[in-house]
């Protein structure tokens, strides 16, 4: 490309007039001077959250399409932010984070942001205790209640408490103490559970205000020694699907007053579990709910293989507690997840590589990789496609 | 192919955008004679920016370096974030004060002031590393100085997120 | 030959410690064989590990991955970066509480407890990232849990900058 | 490596010491528990920060070994992060910051902080206007003046203006208005200079408050339109040498009262200048003190190019005005630093590549490069050895 001879003094001539307003100035007939403006946020039927752990540091979550592979837009989640809480019901997400004043030092705030999904910026933020569970992303480090009134945030400093954050009345309300426990899987809109060290189950019920007001221990859920469960449940509607190191799925139904322990059964048979087939990875599970299917990444592996990548998914149908399908990944692969949709996309990422590779989640089709989707791969998060 | 670039391929990019493309496929050369040279760099998109030399840069396309608006940017293109060659990806804001170029369109002749637009408030986007310097001068001479953060529009607008190149004028009548 | 990495290499370094080394080669073949499948990991890494295998592992080495103390490992190792196995990098903290693991050490035999002292008050080293899980839990049983950012001392103590494996006890007689 | 069978409870039983003391517990006879630590700061005869812009994020800089290529410590610079401003008669060195409240968002906080030399511990902070340049770094963005009592930050908002800090006072003093001017470049304990867009330099003398007592513009230091400066000066003793973007060295003599403005020399002849021999990179010059030699990091290139990279390094003798060696570089390189000591290292790294490279800087040898020296290498500060 030529250089324009000495463009500099036009240039500058021009800066106050460009500082003032961007005022056109058309110079040849046909030209309209543009404005900078803000673009808007693109509908998609596959769009896709892929958080961004950028080496242990602040992190990012990035919107993509996986239809066109384009990057739609960004958001920001904090010091080692996890993971969004997307809606079901209103034009709004949450995200909560962790800031130190000074960058990498400094004294701590931990906020719950809201973000307006459309223009996807910030709207309000709500201080927290400063103690939030830090680490490696799982999606049960904070979660929505079932009617969005409340969140919560799963605290560890190293005593483990719960924060109750009021969407409401857009106010932290308190801690509730859950001692030998972690995590928070939401049970309702007014109750939640989490796993405790003993092998047990903590069941904790809130009032309208956010307060405890009842708690049960369900005592044996699984053996911690023998078989631990993974903390990477996964929710089916009414049920929460806990699968344990070996293999076995926990079911727990939320739907009755009280909570319904179902029988546990097997993803893998005993040939299978002979040549060591193991779910493991940072995000194994995924649900895809229209047709009750549980999709797994398993892999061959041996005793704490838990957070190994895979190359194999392995599709359950929920009614029948039978495999349906098996899908081979040509890509070592951490997290997946599967679009909500009726023509559904099975995403695959891996800590280790940058790329988003995406599936045909009914054939199993590799149909492209997003190259450079996130530096550090961490979580998945489909949205429900906008498509009018 | 994906269009996505990330930081652990803005390293290539920039190797392509910080080097004129005449002296690219001589660099190449050296890269590919040296071996370990340059180890870390994709050396499949330095050879595809040293193809683009020879089989014509991409001056139409507004996710690539070549782009004929972008001859004095600096930074992450938008286009490539969400956004495009005139607008913020959602959720950042353009930058009210800009630094200038001008940038002659081959395809009608004329030269163009192109106010490069940064915009503000997320995070660097991390895709499409482009730094052109057409007319580009130190920071004593801002509006002409593209290595300056042009995001000064208070609160949250501090953080760069990526760059525009927008239209304002025609240069030569 | 320098033994520092960064963050463009962290990739073949999650690989190669990710993965046993028993399976590595059969990876490292179907990386090489897939041409595109993973475009961007240095794959003379990836040899260099596999190689690694085949000519048995630096147990003995604090810089590797592979060293006995790092059994249940997740993290930068401090000795990539100004520290050691068993000490901070200068102008960091150790943290006070840390999860443990219990490693054989190959030369006498022994199993050890090892306490994992997280370094703190820096940003990530960003150097020789390691992750092994032998005994590793989830967070619900958190002092044998490695997922966990164990800087919690306080002021200036919250960030992350790289993981030591300190002897603290012989787990058997 | 063998799985230890079942450790997980003589662990749990052991956390609680560990926890409270790391006390030893020494089953064994001969074990003696360790300490966990922190290192102290290693010597060296060839230390070097290599700054890193990781991305255009939160910066660092890491310290190297450049003998052994080992990394010794690593401090934070904050959003933007371009250097640190090193002493050369305290155990100290400060650091221009910015920090945002909320990571990437948030209330603009902007800092000089003091680490301690030995440590590397941030030991104090003073606060400053939140309007100091941000951008791709250089190093006349903020200087000690040659006492150290004060701190320069130049401000850019897009007004102009230094900020002054007391060092001695731990306090921010004032800013001074540098309208039309940019950058600070000390010219002794209680005087700076910027350099004009009009060309000319001007002088701005402090009292011993800290406050404007004197200031002199200079005009007609250079053509901006003709042949610009680069702001990438570097000094020598009394002397400091600015060199345009045709490659003349314009020298600025500080030792009297006033400043004496030397006549230009060439860095290159006649037909290297019709070859299109340019001086550019992010830090294209380096000084050798004791050896009174200028390194020039050069590339042919037209106009524009005064950001390319190169691979030749030119060396001047000062005294003669002569080039007395060239050397050739093996990889591209947009900054050049040289260590002080008589037995003089050349660095060399490239903004587009991780490595830090060495050549022994008397005989041009490519000595090593040290790989994954930072994600994107900025501009380079040797420190005067300290091996007794």
């Amino acid at each position: 490309m030529a250089r324009v001879g000495a463009p500099r003094l036009a240039a500058l001539a021009l800066a106050l007039v460009v500082v003032a307003n961007f005022a056109p100035r058309a110079t040849a007939a046909d030209f309209v001077a543009e404005q900078a403006t803000t673009a808007k946020l693109a509908d998609g039927r596959h769009r896709v959250w892929i958080h961004d752990l950028v080496g242990i540091g602040y992190a990012k979550a990035t919107l993509l399409d996986a239809d066109s592979g384009r990057q739609l837009a960004q958001v920001d989640t904090g010091y080692l932010g996890m993971e969004l809480e997307l809606s079901a019901k209103s034009p709004r997400f949450y995200s909560a984070e962790t800031y130190l004043s000074r960058g990498f030092r400094g004294t701590r705030t931990d906020v719950v942001t809201t973000f307006d999904a459309t223009t996807l910026r910030p709207t309000g933020e709500i201080e927290i205790p400063a103690k939030r569970l830090l680490g490696l992303p799982t999606s049960a480090h904070a979660s929505l209640l079932d009617d969005e009134r409340f969140l919560l945030a799963y605290n560890f400093s190293p005593a483990s408490t719960v924060s109750v954050v009021d969407l409401e009345r857009g106010a932290f309300v308190g801690e509730i103490e859950v001692a030998g426990c972690a995590l928070v899987y939401p049970l309702g809109p007014r109750r939640f559970a989490s796993l405790c060290g003993d092998g047990s189950l903590l069941e904790v019920t809130l009032d309208d205000a956010g307060r405890e007001q009842a708690r049960k221990a369900h005592p044996n859920f699984f053996d911690p020694s023998l078989d631990p469960l993974l903390e990477k449940a996964v929710r089916a509607g009414d049920q929460w699907l806990f699968v344990s190191f070996a293999g076995d799925v926990h079911p727990v139904d939320v739907s009755a007053s009280g909570l319904t322990f179902g029988a546990k059964w097997p993803l893998t048979d005993a040939a299978e579990r002979a040549s060591k087939w193991l779910p493991g990875g940072l995000q194994p599970f995924a649900l895809h709910a229209s047709s009750g299917r549980l999709y797994t990444l398993v892999h061959q592996g041996g005793a704490d293989t838990h957070k190994d990548p895979g190359q194999s998914v392995w599709v359950y149908d929920l009614a029948t507690k039978k495999r349906v399908q098996k899908i081979a990944l040509d890509e070592l692969s951490t997290s997946i997840a599967v679009s909500p949709d009726d023509a559904p996309l099975l995403y695959s990422a891996f800590l280790g590589a940058p790329a988003l590779v995406v599936y045909d989640a009914r054939t199993g089709t590799r149909l492209r990789a997003i190259e450079n989707a996130a530096s550090w791969p961490g979580l998945l998060q489909p949205i429900a496609g906008d498509v009018k | 192919m994906s269009r996505i670039d990330a930081l652990t391929q803005a390293a290539a990019r920039r190797l392509a955008s910080r080097t004129s493309r005449r002296s690219l496929l001589g660099m190449l050369g050296r890269l590919l004679v040296g071996g370990a040279a340059l180890p870390l760099l994709p050396v499949s998109r330095v050879a595809r920016a040293a193809g683009g030399a020879s089989g014509g840069a991409k001056i139409d396309d507004p996710e690539s370096c070549d782009y004929w608006r972008y001859c004095a940017i600096d930074g992450y293109l938008c286009s490539c974030c969400g956004g495009s060659a005139s607008t913020c990806p959602p959720g950042t804001s353009p930058a009210p004060m800009t630094w200038v170029g001008t940038c002659r369109n081959p395809a009608d002749g004329k030269a163009y002031i192109v106010s490069y637009n940064d915009c503000c408030g997320k995070a660097s986007c991390g895709h499409c590393m482009c730094n052109r310097n057409e007319g580009d001068r130190p920071p004593y001479l801002p509006w002409v100085s593209n290595d300056i953060n042009w995001c000064l529009g208070g609160e949250n607008k501090i953080a760069y997120h990526c760059s525009t190149a927008v239209l304002v004028g025609v240069a030569d009548k």
